[in-house]
């Protein structure tokens, strides 16, 4: 999104009074809205709008062989791609240094978290275990695309049930039986920086006027499980932990309010 | 392999025509919007039953790179695509044969009907992707990015509404699910037609037909066009109403 | 090849009065050639000329898996290559979509036929099965590039003989046994339109100056088993219906003369 | 799996706070060596314990292809590659998603000292190529990057120093070894920082940890990244001293 | 692996030097045409023995893309493919790691003969395709190319003959087939000699000979080439008697 | 490295009076250097330096299957990069066509001169052998690579060590076992050529200015393993007979010098 560069100063001048193009302030976030099961084909799947931006999860599962190292646990294998439709300044083919960059912080926040309980997709050990296949398509780029991917993934995740699976261990895709076993909900939460103001959630106009970015994902009990500091941003130590602080508490929010009802069961477990 | 509960339940539906209970000539429910991808400059939703596609236009814009422009009209550049869980078994993401020649037949379907010769030099891009899949995804594809494109403002002489029909266990019927595309006697037929002329643009068939079934395919087919065609006007209105834009389509 | 648009014109003009450069009318094929064996490490091969166009077709058989929804039929995967050399227009690399859209409308019209009885293909269910590469070169490029790649693939797969096999499976590669099952001999016939005139087997030259085509694959038994419209071109409902009687009648033509013996022996069974 | 000989007497070394002897925050033994790649513009070995990287820069020259030059400043190109025997496993040759994003990372932290802006329109690439792995070859790779372009007299407004820090054994430690990565309860934080405003740079994160130990982790990372920075002045001036030039480093 | 009955019955042959029945210094039956491929510049087909290989000219024409364009001289392109059913074991389709090095030799060996300086910032492209394999498919090909450049009326100092010598079963001999090749003492050395000054440009070798051994194949392979460019002539000037066309061998 | 015309012109009468611009004399190496184990975590490495040329080595080793028609014989793998920082003509991405050739004219003497005993490196015949992966890089040029490659190849092989494997063929990697069985030491040498002057071990700046070049293998015996005459040199028979006399006699002493040990071991076996 390429801004004038008088909206571009304006949009710095509000920041300076801690104030926002779109009337926000300056952590707070748009509105989140999550569709599950957006397809009927995944084992899991949901879509997730936070203001205009739209990002896609789904999670297909197929039997493969544990890593030599893990022979007692479930592989995850995550994607992401930003969709030729999902912004003019994208292109079409092979994803690009950002599109790898999210698939990865959003894969190292789900597995360091230990969201998936990858123990429990053992078949035989060091034969046969479950493969998640974790997508994640943007379709609409309007801004804080790591934080909507990580909100999609998790969704999608926590939407997911395992297919049964015959004796030989052929897998009969469309009877599900159990859920895929979570154990936590990281939520990934992106700090941009103007001069000393730290902003969160910021909008794709708004992004192209700041520079840098730094995601820090926690789990349910406030612990860091993954951070990426990157796009050309530097940070003071204290910013740093400011930003971190931030993360946390936003995350919790966001927890609260979209997954309820898992949240309360986790923390009873 | 075992069917669904729902669909099981269905196909005991006495007195039904078709494994869903559908008419010969019934169309899957259909959705449309347009309008949901704000960063383009025209897009659109389109469920035929369980086939769920978003299509999307960005341009006229100047062609890049740039040996690749055509001095006398825009290039016209289509993209039909399956997200990996879209399917029963996951789909490797990016392109493949398939999905390459799909393209290609939607690209050379649509460039009967946009007035490419406007925008020399110029380049008009048509994402197609497909959340779920239920048979029929080129032809739903299709249809959704004829209401991209008119969404869009690319002038168009006509627009263009696609449906697959075929055979099905011993009929003649109209947009197959992927159920009836499995049968043993299967024929399949996509194909698109333009709104004002009736030409048909795209034509593809896989299976086992007499000429004469082809003709009657063929007619139920226009027939299925034209519904379709009325639930595209309807979707665009849908849209211009809400926006009080004046409405834009060529070939009213 | 660039006409100029003299030239052009003057073909069209042509077309109208129903004649064509080079004296041939609307609905009349050059002259069909065919090469058997041209590649005696092929289990089968066949170069087919129709005038200058020139079209080589292979079939190599390995030893494979068969799909997971067919566990008894064997597999036919078919590619084929616009080579550099064919065409000054044609560039070296990956197949384009021309190559592409090519191989999969012969790969249709074969398979859709039932050309191969691939349940004679079956070795052991589920398990083992022949595996037949339908690999299609062309050589020149002087249009109809369709019907000749078609009539070279059914050319080659009538010349295929399978090789022997050993008790464990393992191919004898110089040691080749019975023909390979043939039930059906599918031709492809591509129409292409000046106006409401419908032509054959055009040229180079005439596909410059025209625009889309539509071909029709038809079996013995006058059932089509294949169609694609494309390039650009619409036709009404009754031109369709027309092509398609027009495909037919070639096509029983073309198997008449060049598969007389086959067909008398497919009719009888 | 079983450790080679030298490593099991090592772990036996009683008082030895961590695997290989190291006070919690005692760097491996450091080599630096600068304009080992004499057809580069400038250059840098550098070694981090048993991990070995080697950096090399070309330009500024004229960006090409020339459609990606950005008309403001100069692109900062940044290549990390493991050579296939420089780990366990042979790694296939040539970029995976690992190095794609490790490439990134390096990149974005040195554009934030690189005085790019100096030269619009042109390209400054770094390549770094690992030659031995024992964790920590992306610090290692930008602390030899950053060499290099100092060597290269490309103007930057400060050095940057990197080091991995985080917990392993249920300690605090700077300069992980693999054998610590891979302890159960281990936490990598690899950090870059700027050698006179000390800013962050690069600051990526594998594990879980508290808030707590992030900050002492930080406060660790900032000391050692202070240590390899005197490291890195002395390999420079090292290699001025031998040639006789005069000192071109930019923070001085 | 058993052999097909005609060549079982061949070596059953008494008296017969070679498996076929030929002598050491005995090319297989050679075939050669001009002018088989009409849209090309220049064309060739040749056959030594089972070895089946058509090769074309395009060009000369302005290099595309124009930033690789050489602005003292042509660039020579050559690419050299097998077709999958060439060989035994399918190969799959597309360059690979020896096409690629027998493209570059060829190249390196034609740009000794042909004129390119005489047209500078243009491409002159030559196509081979092996048909058929059965050894020295690099010579045949590459006489094939010479060929076709002859007849595309490019401009050549000289034209170029090649061959395959080297040893089997013991005996120094000419033009291996792939049974020779196979042999337990085998060494294969093809060898590309130009017509005129006799001069060396392509050589390869596979193998474990001596000097001595190698003085005896080249002075084999240069007969043997001596042989093969008066075949030559007599197929361009064939097709040129033919079309009434002025012979323009530039050697002669 | 693009050189002035002058530079170009000295370099070249330079020669003709038999002389060169370091001072050595036109059959003369430059001085050479190994560093064997460079890395400790390949099975064997060695980094060649030859002047200014540097070039890097390394051997790892798996286990797969072997080629069907040498069912009792390890598998050698060779690779080469000319690395991007090498110098400023070489372009990042994969393998262009010099680095093939590199590696397939090194790969080729390796093996036609039986340096490894692939027989030893059969583990269960038909089934389970010893992969050598040889991977070479260049990692700076200053000419007469393939030299300075074979050179380091068959350094990286005698520093090689097989790898421990469990009953169960599972390969203990940090645990080395016998060295891997080396017969023979094949040398490349390379010629160039200005006039009639043939030059040994030439510099990136030479290189600029001569055109082609004359690849010769020997083995310990003097015999010829590999041959390789490419870049558009074209040579007279003598000459091409006096540069592969000049290749033995230079091998032989490089060989002296640099692996002397071994050459006593295997000339007394």
């Amino acid at each position: 999104m390429m801004s004038s560069k008088l909206t571009a100063e304006y949009v710095r001048s509000l920041i300076e009074r801690g104030k926002r193009l779109d009337g926000r302030k300056l952590d707070e976030f748009r509105e989140i809205k999550i569709n599950y099961g957006v397809s009927e084909k995944a084992e899991g799947s949901a879509e997730v709008m936070i203001g205009n931006t739209r990002v896609v999860a789904g999670v297909k599962m197929d039997i493969g062989e544990p890593y030599p190292d893990m022979p007692n646990k479930g592989v995850l294998v995550t994607s992401a791609e930003f969709l030729a439709m999902a912004a003019p300044e994208f292109e079409p083919g092979l994803p690009g240094e950002n599109a790898i960059e999210l698939a990865r912080v959003v894969d190292r926040g789900v597995r360091e978290s230990g969201a998936i309980d990858l123990e429990k997709l053992c078949l035989v050990e060091g034969e046969k275990v479950w493969v998640v296949f974790l997508d994640i398509f943007v379709l609409n780029h309007d801004g804080n695309l790591i934080d909507a991917a990580g909100i999609a993934a998790i969704a999608a995740l926590l939407n997911a049930k395992l297919p049964k699976i015959t004796e030989d261990y052929e897998i009969v895709r469309d009877e599900l039986t159990d859920p895929l076993p979570i154990k936590d909900i990281p939520i990934p939460i992106t700090i941009r920086k103007y001069g000393e103001h730290l902003l969160l959630d910021t909008t794709a106009l708004e992004e192209d006027v700041l520079t840098g970015k730094f995601t820090v994902t926690t789990k349910i009990n406030g612990n860091i499980c993954a951070m990426q500091l990157s796009d050309g941003m530097s940070m003071t130590k204290d910013e740093v932990l400011q930003a971190a602080r931030m993360a946390r508490d936003a995350a919790t929010k966001i927890r609260e309010k979209l997954f309820k009802d898992k949240l309360k069961e986790l923390k009873k477990a | 392999m075992p069917k669904k509960k729902s669909e099981e339940s269905k196909s005991n539906n006495k007195g039904a025509v078709r494994p869903d209970g559908r008419k010969v000539d019934e169309l899957r429910p259909v959705k449309m919007e347009v309008g949901v991808i704000e960063r383009a400059n025209g897009s659109a939703y389109v469920e035929f039953g369980k086939t769920k596609v978003v299509a999307a236009v960005y341009g006229p814009e100047p062609m890049h790179p740039r040996h690749l422009a055509d001095p006398e009209k825009a290039v016209l550049i289509c993209r039909y695509n399956m997200l990996p869980f879209s399917v029963e078994d996951r789909k490797k993401p990016g392109p493949d044969r398939r999905s390459i020649e799909i393209s290609k037949v939607i690209k050379d379907a649509l460039s009967t009907i946009v007035a490419l010769e406007e925008f020399p030099k110029c380049m008009i891009s048509v994402d197609m992707v497909v959340l779920q899949a239920d048979a029929g995804t080129r032809v739903a594809a299709l249809t959704a990015a004829s209401l991209a494109l008119a969404d869009a403002g690319i002038p168009m002489r006509e627009m263009m509404s696609a449906v697959a029909c075929g055979r099905a266990n011993g009929k003649i019927v109209v947009d197959l699910t992927k159920e009836e595309e499995d049968a043993e006697d299967a024929v399949d037929v996509p194909v698109a037609m333009s709104s004002l002329t009736k030409k048909i643009a795209l034509l593809q068939m896989d299976g086992d037909m007499t000429l004469e079934e082809f003709e009657e395919i063929l007619n139920k087919a226009e027939e299925a066009c034209s519904k379709i065609y009325d639930m595209q006007r309807e979707a665009l209105l849908n849209k211009y109403e809400k926006e009080g834009k004046e409405v834009n389509i060529n070939d009213e």
